[in-house]
């Protein structure tokens, strides 16, 4: 057992990264780009990579307040992510809707549709603020492996 | 009985099997923690591949639903897997192993090394994903393109080796290395150049590498072939690419520059060796340029790569 | 690039029949810009035609309801307040240039075009409901800002090559601009309330 | 990928989906793709993955809170936005923005522009597979975004826009950080500039790729810089100065090929000339308010308002009542006009180059769609 | 070729990553981050909640006097409320420490309580409120907005009528 435990620990060292954009007005996912994939955040040094495949995804990051024509296809590619798997929102949108809540077309906030583990607030947040929220998706993807 | 046991050992533990595996995988930890020293960042821990491998193995496998079958998804990584296992047992370390010849010779090995291909090929079509299709078509333009002049630059060698001990061609790569420790790499000799530039760029498109890494590119067919595989099924496809950089820069070493003291010290040299090549050969290409277009990376093989793996035949032809 | 031509006023005029009011100003850095308010809205197409050669660039369509003329609220309250209730007469509707009455019902179409930095706003009233000639034979452009205005006003835009929705779901019930009151169903404004519910209850809570 | 797998009408021609959530793409947008082999046949564009409803939001907000809401179009352009917004409004109420504030509102545009600039080459690069110069771009346009932390306090939404005038000001600290800044990106952009010039991965694939000719692209009525690199000589703050582009030495940048490479190039000659405006503004930069009185009065009216966004021409139509709400905000931005130009640049082009030639008229979606 | 010198400056210069997560981050003083509201100099003009394009405002009246909430998650940061603010009560720090677990999420709030309070003239309750004396001329001195401070607005007004009255 104390094997097991010991992997466990060796796997939440790789935790793989996949974002969502679900109508976002671009902020948080250039944000995204930006923490993910260069020097100056470097997210590789915790194990972290970006995959171009939901398949491959452990921690996925949402943004974007779940416009109306993108929800079912952003609710399909949520389930396609294995489990186990964390859930972050990153930005308020997909948090409590933000700015755009009052909308026809908007059916934030996300956690009606999927059940949201950590919420990064902010607009968008900066690089070192989803750096943290990932960090604790982390330490909630430990418990859940 | 003890001859079996030996090969068991050489498939599975010893320079195939685990060994390959572990070093596979350093060697994929390097290349990714130079790349990041190269491009300005800190990088992954050496073991990176290690833990995602692990990570892999904690993770739902799962089957998509287009899937043209699961005994096909799930069994081509393991096909592969296999393949590469039995590679690596065929190549030989200068000074501190060679195959026994039953597991088979350098032919055997060129097939063997068209497996990976051959795999993310079947996983493309078996996932049923548009991309993967293209994938499957690009990997198959892709290895059309590369086996051509790798099949001449180890004619060539053969061919070398084979009239320099007296024979036609030989296709046994101890003896290959044999030859050459004796009579000195084939990297120095002036004859043998542009078969040894003809497999520089084998290696890129072999290990899928940028500007190479056409069938799998992320950002036009996401990620091809493997888009679909989750969990273990993917770890497999990890553990299969870790095998197959053992293989070809093993290959590469065998047939170019089998140069090492014997005993525990060749060993060292070896991993060395191979280290360098693996830094020099791959991470430092992958860093300092873009990927090309198929049809791009088609026309430069026939062009370059061809050329001079044609001209190395003609002039091992040719000197004799 | 040219700009708006000085003779544009009397050119509009000869191509719309029916009547034109025509104003411009120009700011400090020579840059126009006019509004022309057709009678008819089937002088469109003629006038988009003479734009056309003049080398005009069609950039932008809006489309418009106005409001009904709050004076009937406002005469309300003030009649509350003053006591000339009675004498007030049901008033005739404001009317449009054109004469579109503008109860509500009607819609206003703009049609902003560039003239190489100049800027020439063609207005068109048309009833809700009613038609408009698609200047996609004249304008490239004009096929999304068209498309656009169908789906959020009830209003066909006639010959257009592709009248399908352009940005709104199906599952949006259509001419969404024109629900003002029932709305707040569709809109999800209820989630602002439940929201602050829950924000107000966790902190009495904790 | 994920969306609908719907395929394979013959062995030789697919119809493949991108979209709507595909990893090349920034934003959710869905094409669908005739292809036989690796040769697009044709392409059609479905809309509206971003529709947030956000014309009709404003309608339902007041003026001031407008200012903001328009700034959350897109926050790539998420100066231009409120910036024009605020010239519509400015202009029905006939204020007189202060001279120091029209000086302000050129420095934060300009500063989106480079950032935004940057960006879009630097996703260029990752597209074409070239990971270190991607890395490297967004590295150096990481100054540029300290730069808008450090003196907007955002690295997206500057927050710079209000109605009559400018809600930050430049002291001699912000002054002097910005003049630093600028020094230490202006070499890194003329290095940026020399590669993208020179490196044959670039040239490889952008050269000749999705061209889109001259009379193709005026009769889709192209804008920005997609207008410029196929030869169209126009620019809003050249043709229809606002702000204080009409004091400051402006450079308009054409090219004539119209393929992927000169849209990129145009690109980063901009974000040069951006740097340059920053310079003279802070060297000619008036004193006295940045702002009007607390918040003006906006009477019934209608206003016309453009600038020029990092991507092109940015329309917007303000029309008022009595209310504080607006009765209609209309806006046109540079993506609405360019996507359609997408149909003659990826026609005939190969697979791998849908995303690079999509990627090449920097779409902003989330700015069409609203 | 002058990729390659890139490459090479890399490698001299060294990885420009920052230390945080494991160290310190930089945050510029004019970060927008974090609301904080300062109860006490509050006017209770409530035009924050006005000019909050987010609806992430509310005052709400209770027993005990006037409560301010902020709600972190919709809150976009744009610092409209600090820009219009007459008294800067409502300011943006720099913190952005602000990613949460899900069962946090309502707890995001940075509260206020403008508390009622007894006029010292006439007695009846009031919001203990700052009084908006900016425009006030002369100004006046801190003792005497104290004073003001106590009164409820009627007796406010009058108070400053008697002010101006005097020569």
């Amino acid at each position: 057992m104390n094997i097991i435990a010991d992997l466990k620990k060796v796997a939440t060292k790789s935790p793989w990264l996949y974002r969502i954009n679900a109508g976002s007005c671009n902020g948080c996912d250039v944000e995204l780009a930006t923490t993910a994939c260069i020097p100056r955040y470097d997210v590789e040094r915790l194990g972290c990579q970006y995959c171009g495949s939901p398949r491959h995804a452990d921690i996925v990051l949402i943004t974007g307040p779940l416009t109306a024509r993108v929800k079912d296809a952003v609710l399909r590619l949520w389930e396609e992510i294995p489990d186990p798997k964390v859930t972050v929102a990153v930005g308020v949108c997909p948090i409590s809707g933000g700015i755009f809540r009052e909308s026809y077309a908007v059916h934030a906030p996300i956690d009606r549709y999927l059940p949201v583990d950590v919420n990064v607030p902010g607009c968008p947040p900066r690089p070192q603020a989803i750096i943290e929220g990932v960090a604790k998706a982390i330490e909630l993807w430990r418990e859940k492996l | 009985m003890t001859n079996q046991l030996a090969l068991l050992a050489a498939v599975f533990v010893f320079p195939g099997g685990l060994f390959a595996l572990l070093f596979g995988l350093a060697l994929k930890g390097a290349d990714r923690r130079v790349a990041a020293r190269l491009q300005g960042r800190v990088g992954p821990p050496l073991a990176q591949p290690f833990f995602d491998l692990v990570k892999l193995g904690f993770k739902r496998t799962m089957v998509p639903a287009t899937s043209a079958g699961q005994t096909l998804f799930l069994g081509a990584p393991l096909v592969g897997v296999v393949a590469m296992l039995v590679a690596a047992a065929l190549v030989p370390i200068a000074g501190v192993y060679a195959p026994q010849p039953i597991l088979g010779n350098l032919l055997v090995l060129l097939y063997l090394l068209m497996v990976p291909g051959v795999v993310l090929m079947v996983a493309g079509s078996a996932s049923g994903s548009p991309y993967g299709s293209i994938g499957f078509s690009r990997e198959m333009a892709l290895m059309l393109a590369y086996e051509g002049p790798l099949v001449l630059v180890v004619a060539a060698v053969a061919l070398r080796t084979g009239w320099g001990m007296g024979g036609t061609v030989t296709f046994s790569l101890s003896e290959i290395v044999e030859y050459q420790r004796t009579h000195g790499a084939f990297l120095l000799d002036p004859v043998m150049w542009p078969a040894v530039a003809a497999f520089v760029f084998f290696y890129p498109a072999n290990l899928g590498i940028v500007p190479f890494d056409i069938p799998e590119a992320e950002t036009e067919v996401l990620e091809g072939p493997l888009l679909e595989y989750s969990g273990p099924a993917l770890g497999l496809f990890k553990v299969m690419s870790a095998l197959k950089a053992v293989v070809v820069l093993g290959l590469g070493l065998a047939l170019f520059f089998p140069v090492a003291p014997n005993g525990i010290f060749g060993l060292v040299f070896w991993l060395v060796e191979m280290l360098v090549l693996m830094i020099l050969g791959v991470t430092v290409v992958r860093v300092s340029v873009g990927r090309m277009r198929i049809d791009q990376a088609f026309a430069f093989f026939l062009k370059w790569p061809l050329l001079f793996a044609a001209a190395s035949l003609a002039v091992v032809a040719v000197v004799g | 690039m040219t700009r708006l031509p000085e003779d544009i006023e009397s050119r509009l005029a000869a191509v719309a029949p029916a009547g034109v009011r025509f104003e411009k100003t120009t700011d400090g850095h020579g840059t126009t810009v006019a509004w022309l308010e057709l009678a008819d809205k089937d002088d469109l197409f003629p006038v988009g035609e003479l734009l056309k050669e003049i080398g005009a660039r069609l950039s932008m369509t809006t489309a418009s309801a106005p409001p009904a003329p709050e004076e009937e609220e406002e005469e309300e309250t003030e009649a509350a307040e003053g006591e000339e209730a009675a004498e007030t007469p049901e008033k005739a509707p404001k009317l449009s240039f054109g004469g579109t009455a503008l109860d509500g019902t009607a819609l206003e179409l703009a049609y902003h075009f560039d003239v190489g930095g100049d800027t020439l706003t063609v207005k068109a009233h048309v009833v809700q409901g009613g038609e408009i000639d698609s200047l996609t034979p004249l304008f490239r452009t004009a096929d999304w800002g068209e498309r656009e205005m169908m789906e959020l006003y009830s209003l066909t835009v006639r010959h257009h090559p592709d009248p399908r929705r352009l940005f709104i779901d199906q599952g949006i019930d259509p001419a969404v601009f024109e629900r003002l009151i029932p709305f707040s169903t569709l809109v999800n404004s209820a989630s602002t309330k439940g929201l602050w519910e829950k924000v107000l209850n966790k902190k009495g809570g904790a | 990928m994920s969306s609908s797998h719907e395929t394979v009408a013959t062995p030789e021609t697919f119809t493949i989906p991108v979209g709507p959530l595909h990893v090349a793409l920034e934003e959710p947008m869905y094409f669908k793709i005739d292809v036989s082999g690796e040769t697009v046949n044709a392409v059609d564009i479905n809309a509206g993955h971003v529709h947030r409803g956000i014309e009709y939001l404003t309608t339902k907000r007041t003026i001031f809170q407008n200012v903001i809401l328009t700034e959350r179009i897109c926050s790539l352009c998420s100066n231009s936005h409120p910036e024009s917004f605020a010239m519509a409004a400015e202009t029905i109420a006939g204020l007189e923005v202060p001279e120091r504030a029209l000086y302000l509102r050129v420095i934060a545009g300009e500063v989106k522009r480079l950032a935004s600039n940057l960006f879009n080459v630097a996703i260029l690069a990752h597209l074409v597979g070239y990971e270190t110069l991607f890395m490297h771009v967004m590295e150096v346009r990481e100054i540029a975004q300290d730069i808008k932390e450090s003196v907007f306090g955002n690295r997206m939404d500057l927050g710079a826009m209000c109605i009559g005038g400018v809600r930050y000001d430049v002291d001699d600290e912000i002054a002097t950080l910005l003049t630093r800044e600028l020094d230490r990106i202006e070499p890194e952009v003329d290095r940026i500039i020399d590669t993208y010039r020179t490196n044959g991965s670039i040239l490889g694939r952008t050269r000749g790729v999705g061209v889109l000719k001259r009379e193709d692209a005026l009769a889709c009525g192209v804008v920005g810089p997609v207008a410029r690199a196929s030869g169209i000589d126009y620019d809003v703050r050249m043709v229809a100065p606002y702000a204080a582009y009409d004091r400051l030495p402006m450079t308009v940048h054409t090219l004539v090929d119209g393929d992927v490479w000169s849209r990129a190039m145009i690109r980063l000659a901009e974000a040069k000339t951006a740097i340059e405006l920053i310079r003279a503004c802070l060297r000619d930069l008036p004193g006295g308010p940045t702002h009007l009185d607390d918040r003006p009065d906006i009477p019934r009216g209608e206003a016309i308002a453009k600038v020029e966004a990092p991507r092109g021409e940015l329309v917007y139509y303000l029309k008022t009542n009595d209310n504080p709400e607006p009765e209609r905000v209309k806006w046109r931005v540079p993506t609405f006009m360019n996507w359609d130009a997408l149909k003659y640049m990826l026609t005939g082009a190969k697979i791998a180059d849908i995303a690079i030639i999509v990627n090449s008229i920097d779409p902003c979606v989330s700015c069409t769609e609203r | 070729m002058n990729f390659l010198s890139l490459l090479f400056r890399n490698l001299k210069n060294g990885p420009s990553t920052e230390a945080f997560p494991f160290g310190p981050a930089r945050t510029p003083a004019r970060f927008r981050g974090r609301i904080a509201f300062d109860a006490p100099s509050c006017e209770g003009c409530k035009l924050c909640e006005r000019v909050c394009p987010a609806n992430a405002i509310k005052f709400t009246k209770s027993a005990d006097g006037l409560a301010f909430d902020c709600w972190h998650d919709t809150c976009v940061f744009c610092g409209n409320c600090e820009f219009y603010c007459p008294t800067k009560s409502i300011r943006q720090t720099t913190d952005w420490h602000l990613a949460h677990t899900q069962a946090e999420k309502y707890t995001m709030v940075e509260h206020g309580l403008i508390p009622n309070m007894k006029c010292v003239e006439c007695g009846a309750t009031a919001l203990d409120t700052a009084p908006n004396v900016a425009k006030v001329k002369p100004a006046m001195a801190a003792e005497e907005v104290a004073e003001l401070r106590a009164r409820c607005p009627k007796c406010r007004a009058k108070f400053l009528k008697a002010r101006r009255a005097k020569p």
